[in-house]
């Protein structure tokens, strides 16, 4: 369950980042973040895992107000950032999912079952002990969704997961948000080519300038997201068309 | 200044922004020498006339005293040191510090020098464009033997250029440490690695990128000079600022 | 007219840019700061070699010199030259001439690199202690007590961090970036190319 | 006109980055380069502009052998990379644009000039004296572009040139490639995305593992792109389906 209420946000300089942002999202759901670019997407993801803090209003998860318990949200909220490089942090792929339970203080062994589990999940676990700059992009975003896994967040959110990776690379990321899905957690997704998602997306926020423009099922907000710099997907396109011809 | 925003260049059309790039720079080093050798009754208009100029360009000065918190920081510590350590009349005694008239004094007029050499160098940046910036380099440069000037040149240049970069690439890694549950409490110094490891070779691969990306523009050593001329006003305002130095010490 | 050096001239004016960004993470603790600023320096001195390292630290200077703000604490211009920590900025220059050409005879080698950097801090220490007491007047006593003795701590930190990074920066540029340019051999025959018509139609225009 | 003959080339790690391609591009041809991720685009379009040179075959633009002469075949083509960040050069808008022309040793008046022009084009004039790091993505990409215009290419090269914007970006970057192949120019575009541009490409370069695999119209390769890591567009794949149906 995460809910914002009237969050407000400018960055230092002056340039707002989010405007009276509220709305709520029920656990379990895979939500699609759009929105034209500066719309404050990222900025909105921010604000869930407490790397920004509302400058009004509050963000809660599952109950807890990013402004009381950041270590608490960090670990309940996962975030994949945009550019694999800036994340990744270790000298190793297995040295790389470790930090974030390391920095859960978790025993040595238990960090060691949750790298392998998480490495797993990604298939990466053959190149466990190989140099993290050495992957191609696809294993790259892979590592990097590993090391949120590695946390067991019960939120994860994903900035941009599928920019410029192929066809197979975005079926493989697809293919974790979906196992993510299937367990339960609730899945926030930004992303411009929202056609790679939508046909399992259960709701859709769109941004426009940082305020919350639309809220709901996508067959709802589909039909006019171009007008937010969102490009239509081409089958959402036909129905539309083929509705208006049948009315 | 973290951010270098309010340092650097900002589009005008003040008489400094006006200046011939050259003579800007030789009145920078004469008024900075004047600065620093004036005796402090020559200081009150020396100050005057700069912030006279400062106040023509018209920056955000609450947004700069932000940007430069640290180097205020700085001045209060020099201050400090200066009414500490130099000896004479002491005004307040604690615990054994004493705080002399003269330490005082001496401390306000350095910390003021060093405010006003600031304020001199600001306002040669704000008023030089980065291309200017770099055909003063390669001018100033020209006559030094063993240096390549318009390398160097395009090297005050990159680094002008890089900064910005660099500020953004370490924010965003701190940032993706954050998300983990590393960052400001918890990153410990064993941890700094995590920090400087990735970013320096995030900016390397950059860097790399960027002379892949010049050479793709034809990056040549000959290049298309800049362009500068000198007015009479240029020359006006170089006398006057020789002027100023003289009667400085004189005085 | 040849710019196969322009790979090394752009990595220098990058390190030129840490120092700057290191030297803005000061800790006043008397006339001379704590910086991160010498770290970078090293590496650069390392990775680069003297020759390149000096152009870097060279254009770093004249970059202050000219009112950038890239020195410690944010502080610029010509009068910092003149000030207390005056003799460390100019002493970058000897010190990054040490390390390169101390860590070029190792090749590769940790101590050796090690070595480089203690004589290079030593030699800066030398030059900006020596300033320190023609500006302030100190004894030489009083002098190495707030020129070397605060720092000793920190800058052993940041010569062992140097190490434990500088070998797989060396790897990266020496790859030339798994994903960027061309290879090594590939630039110089690049470059090769570059000096055989630079002569003829590249000089023309 | 643009032809490859057996254009072999290897990293110096041992990656193979072209394997024996060869092709001929007519001038005044919109070409898409797809593949998947490693398969060789981004190495095939530096070898265009002479980055890379290969170590076996030939490269020549308009004639001219990459070998050969290389500020002429730099000024020939142009090469707008894949992030905008990393080929920023000025320090503000119209000193990047400069760049070019500068190296082309152009006379002061004449880089003005230009420089106005390119930005005219790309509709960044009004933010000629700003710093390029301050804009947006979109803004910068745009810039990236002008860079190129303003050295007045005769084949221009995009790689990825649309990841991360949003519709409006694509639209104007689409506009920019559009009006370059409208003034008789070469251009080649790599995207995984390829229904954003397919409508108006006049050829297809399929890459995989460093050898080409297929080159013709769309038409012919569209329906089997998949099989490359490249998306199908949804029309086409639709339009398969119909034709299916129809038999
Ligand atoms: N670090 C920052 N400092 C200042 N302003 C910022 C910063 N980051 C973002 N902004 C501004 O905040 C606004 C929202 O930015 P945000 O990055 O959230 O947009 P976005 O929707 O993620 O865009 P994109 O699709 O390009 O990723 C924009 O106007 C942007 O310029
Ligand atoms: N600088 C480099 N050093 C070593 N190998 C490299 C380098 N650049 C690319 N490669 C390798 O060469 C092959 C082709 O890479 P290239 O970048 O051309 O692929 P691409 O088709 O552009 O991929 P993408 O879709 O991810 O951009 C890959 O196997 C890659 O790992
Ligand atoms: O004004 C400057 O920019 C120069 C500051 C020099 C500080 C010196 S460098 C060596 C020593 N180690 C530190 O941490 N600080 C001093
Ligand atoms: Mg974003
Ligand atoms: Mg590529």
């Amino acid at each position: 369950m995460i809910r914002l209420a009237n969050v407000h946000f400018s960055y230092a300089d002056g340039n707002i980042g989010l405007q009276d942002v509220s709305f709520g999202i029920p656990a379990g759901e895979l939500v699609v973040v759009a929105g034209a670019n500066g719309s404050g997407k990222t900025t909105l993801l921010k604000h869930l895992n407490g790397l920004l803090l509302p400058q009004r209003g509050r963000v809660e998860v599952d109950g807890i107000c990013t402004r009381d318990d950041l270590p608490g949200i960090r670990q309940r909220v996962g975030m994949v950032f945009q550019h694999a490089d800036a994340q990744i942090v270790g000298e190793t792929v297995a040295e790389d999912v470790a930090f974030g339970p390391e920095n859960l203080c978790l025993p040595r062994p238990e960090i060691e079952r949750r790298v392998t589990e998480a490495l797993e999940a990604v298939s990466l676990v053959h190149k466990k002990h190989q140099r993290p700059h050495l992957l191609s992009g696809g294993e790259k975003r892979r590592l990097t969704i590993a090391g949120i896994l590695a946390m067991q967040p019960a939120v994860v959110v994903f900035d941009e997961p599928f920019s410029s990776l192929d066809l197979f690379g975005v079926r493989q990321v697809l293919r974790q948000i979906l196992a993510l899905k299937a367990s339960g957690r609730t899945v926030l997704v930004t992303t411009h080519d929202i056609d790679k998602i939508i046909a399992h997306t259960d709701r859709v926020v769109l941004m426009q300038e940082g305020r919350l423009v639309g809220e709901g099922p996508p067959s709802q907000w589909l039909p006019v997201v171009e007008r937010y710099g969102v490009r239509q997907p081409e089958a959402s396109r036909l129905g539309v068309a083929v509705r208006s011809w049948l009315n | 200044m973290a951010e270098l925003s309010v340092f650097g260049y900002r589009h005008g059309r003040s008489p400094a922004h006006r200046l011939d790039v050259r003579c800007k720079l030789i009145i920078l080093l004469v008024l900075t020498a004047a600065v620093v050798a004036a005796p402090p009754v020559a200081m009150g208009p020396i100050s005057l006339g700069i912030i006279l100029l400062w106040a023509s360009l018209r920056l955000p000065l609450r947004r700069l005293g932000r940007e430069i918190r640290l180097f205020l920081v700085f001045l209060m510590a020099v201050f400090i040191v200066r009414a500490l350590s130099t000896p004479g009349v002491s005004v307040v005694d604690w615990h054994g510090l004493s705080v002399s008239r003269e330490g005082l004094y001496q401390g306000a007029v350095v910390a003021w020098r060093l405010m006003m050499v600031l304020a001199l160098g600001l306002v040669f940046v704000t008023t030089t464009r980065p291309s200017h910036l770099k055909a003063a380099v390669q001018w100033l440069l020209r006559p030094v033997p063993f240096v390549h000037a318009p390398k160097a040149a395009t090297m005050v240049g990159l680094i002008v250029r890089f900064i910005p970069v660099l500020h953004q690439q370490v924010r965003e890694t701190r940032s993706a440490l954050a998300a983990r549950g590393g960052g400001r409490q918890r990153l410990r110094l064993g941890q700094i690695r995590y920090l400087v490891f990735p970013t320096m070779r995030r900016v390397v691969l950059a860097a790399d990128q960027l002379a892949l990306a010049m050479l793709a523009r034809g990056y040549q050593e000959t290049r298309t000079e800049p362009d500068l001329h000198a007015t009479a006003a240029d020359g006006l305002a170089l006398a006057a600022a020789a002027a100023v130095l003289a009667a400085t010490l004189m005085i | 007219m040849v710019p196969n050096d322009l790979r090394p001239m752009v990595l220098a004016s990058l390190f030129a840019a840490l120092t700057a960004v290191g030297a803005l993470i000061a800790l006043p603790v008397g006339p001379v700061p704590i910086v991160l600023q010498n770290f970078f320096v090293m590496l650069m001195a390392l990775l680069l070699g003297p020759r390149w390292a000096l152009a870097g630290m060279g254009a770093y200077l004249l970059a202050g010199a000219l009112g950038l703000p890239v020195f410690a604490g944010g502080f610029s211009g010509l009068a910092r030259f003149a000030g207390p920590t005056g003799g460390y900025l100019v002493g970058y220059l000897p010190c990054v001439v040490l390390i390169g050409w101390i860590s070029a005879r190792g090749r590769g080698h940790r101590l050796v690199d090690v070595l480089a950097m203690v004589c290079g801090t030593a030699a800066l220490y030398s030059c900006g202690v020596a300033w320190l007491k023609v500006v302030t007047g100190m004894a030489w006593g009083q002098a190495v007590a707030v020129g070397v003795i605060p720092f000793l701590p920190g800058d052993i930190a940041k010569i062992i961090a140097a190490v434990l990074v500088i070998n797989s920066l060396r790897q990266l540029t020496a790859m030339n970036g798994s994903a960027s340019g061309p290879t090594p051999a590939a630039a110089s025959l690049l470059a090769a190319k570059w000096r055989s018509h630079a002569g003829s139609s590249g000089k023309q225009r």
